[in-house]
């Protein structure tokens, strides 16, 4: 990602923006792909052969197979498309969020119940250093 | 001449989709969400609008970025719902407007916004929950639907102003049309929310109320939000919120409210909806 | 920062670029035309641009009437020629300079234009034809390109004024890139004729000298021709001359002619091509 | 098509304006998937059950099957369509002309040589209902 935009200080959050698009390509087309089933049951069968035809790089295919949610988003991914495998492995967006930020799933589910993660301390990444 | 008379901005969680479609609606998790929605059940129903042109965004579903349009108008006779991984959802196919359509895109362009004109268009949950909210489970669709898509996930999306200025050009265009019907318009997506990144869960609702509050109060305010207020302020998806900026450009300076509701959690999204009538 | 210097008008006639294809370009028909393209391909190779931003219109190739885009911009990395009908053309493989398009995509919908980012497009002799116009045979195309397509084929296409804006609002972007290269634009298809219905064949040479004699003297008058006006004095296919003023829009009120060629009959068409140079 | 546009004055001319293209849309995209070379062999190979899949009038039909040129635009067809069926069948864009006006190749290729279709007398309906 550029470091130059004024949207680049704001924390946890990769904005979809031309460069982010150029670097996720072929892997957001590769999660697109999952809106066929005949294309989810291909990738069903064999993964790895699936993957075999779109041009990502080896980080990409490696945390498409990991589903590492939030390494998908570092390498390109945006969140519509990457949450195309999620569907695909039947789990919900709460779960995403929980497992990108790295936290149990019902820890996510009840900060969602408790009014979601509030904006106080959230608006900048300099917040989240002194925090951190 | 058709009127264009009242503009609903609505959020459209498809999770709020799946609990209709799962018949969740009462359950403790759902119900107080819904419960809000009834009046403005009981609204369509009264006012039963011929025509609802519903502004909303594509989620990777009929178009990928293979092509990105910043505004796409439908103009089909009837639009599928798109299968967006879980097979499509089971809701009536959508009747388009298709002389309306071709109408409001012709005149569009004319005044100098650079419309995509769209033959084939599957529909995804941005524009069938906005339909479920407003009009649960019928066995038809009870209006005709003009899709309008905005781009808002490849950014940048289209401005404030621009929204604005576009919603002002197509209530002209639906007011030259010369047939009665009578017409509203969703904007749609939003409130506050993002989906995205270690700030997944992010709600505002300060500025959720305060941007329900200036639809009526501060239109001017809303029109200058640059994306990146959007972004800080409500969430990367939160800037779905641009897409409401066209429903309201197409209504009165002095259009007042007439219902809202805003409830948060809807999955991982503040809800909100109103109802904004011309005077 | 980059710079644009230079502005093309030219036809894109498909026959010329078969007459190309299929070495004719010395047969009686075609070497008046050719003999007048040899000062632009000097002009070409002396000036050498890094890139071209190229105006044209798809012909029925990459799109369809299942999805119109008014303004598309290329972003990718290269684009095949189309298949038209005949197999692709046997020309080189296109290079985009996707850093460049991408940062014209995002200025541009930022000044509020609509624009459609294309990822994938083949390209047809809309695109193709103008750079073997200017570029002969090589084995590679001498300059990277950015297509810019027009919707001219489904009626209305963008106003003159539509065009001559948003190229102004290339002009500012090109000249906002932090990279160090020579840009040019050519605005292509015209000049007057009509390929269908009985009135096919149509020509109106005095419409179009004066068209070519106004971009230096009289802009204003150009900015303003009605979509009509070029139906009925330019033909139903003249009225791709719109796309011109996109060309002109990015160029100084004061650019100069340096070159001009005028030919009837390409084909249908009256074929024109006149190069301007900012000051 | 309407008769009350600014433009329905314009003799001999086809404009694809939104009505246009609404009766011609399914004639227009058979034409277009000419362009693929697979759906050309299928074509040559058996015209009528090609077209079973476009749900076309019966006249768009037979305007197909007939290469009826100008019975083409009539019924919606658009030039850069209907040309990828000229294509298919190797006739050039002249060749077009002369079948549309109904004159021979020859005539309309002399007269493009010659300048082409002048402007005088061809600018409004009017002009053409006197001289003929
Ligand atoms: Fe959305
Ligand atoms: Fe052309």
């Amino acid at each position: 990602m550029r470091k130059d935009r004024e949207y680049s200080d704001i924390p946890g959050t990769y904005v979809f923006d031309p460069e982010h698009s150029r670097q996720g390509y072929h892997l957001n087309m590769f999660c697109m792909s999952l809106n066929k089933e005949a294309n989810r049951e291909q990738f069903r069968r064999d993964e790895s052969a699936y993957l075999d035809v779109f041009p990502m790089s080896p980080e990409q295919r490696d945390a498409v197979l990991q589903r590492d949610w939030i390494g998908l988003l570092r390498l390109g991914g945006n969140i519509y498309y990457t949450f195309k495998l999620a569907i695909f492995d039947g789990i919900n967006m709460q779960e995403i969020g929980a497992r990108m930020e790295g936290v149990p799933d019902e820890q996510f589910k009840a900060m969602m119940i408790n009014g979601g993660r509030p904006i106080q301390g959230n608006r900048y990444q300099k917040e989240w250093n002194r925090s951190g | 001449m058709a009127k264009l008379f009242a503009g609903v901005g609505t959020s459209h969680v498809p999770g709020i989709g799946a609990a209709v479609d799962h018949k969740k609606t009462q359950t403790d998790y759902w119900k107080p969400l819904f419960d809000g929605y009834e009046p403005a059940r009981e609204w369509m129903q009264n006012e039963a609008p011929d025509v609802v042109i519903i502004v909303y965004n594509d989620h990777a579903s009929a178009f990928s970025l293979e092509l990105i349009p910043t505004f796409a108008i439908g103009v089909a006779e009837r639009f599928q719902p798109a299968d967006e991984g879980y097979g499509p959802r089971k809701v009536p196919v959508v009747e388009g407007h298709p002389e309306l359509a071709w109408h409001l895109a012709e005149s569009l362009i004319l005044d100098e916004f650079d419309m995509t004109i769209a033959n084939e268009m599957p529909v995804d949950h941005g524009l069938t929950v906005p339909l479920s909210i407003a009009c649960g489970e019928p066995d038809i669709w009870p209006c005709k639907v003009i899709p309008l898509c905005v781009n808002v996930i490849q950014y940048p999306s289209p401005t404030g102003n621009r929204c604005y200025q576009l919603g002002k050009a197509i209530r002209k265009a639906v007011e030259a049309f010369p047939a009665d019907l009578k017409v509203a318009i969703f904007g749609t997506g939003g409130m506050s929310h993002q989906l995205q990144g270690e700030r997944a869960g992010l709600v505002n609702a300060d500025f959720d109320i305060a941007f329900l509050d200036d639809l009526t109060r501060n239109v001017d305010r809303l029109v200058r939000i640059p994306h990146v207020e959007y972004l800080r302020e409500a969430g990367s998806e939160g800037a779905e919120l641009v897409m409401w900026m066209i429903m309201r450009g197409a209504l009165d300076d002095d259009a007042r409210e007439v219902y809202r509701h805003f409830h948060v959690p809807a999955s991982n999204t503040a809800a909100g909806l109103i109802i904004l009538e011309n005077p």
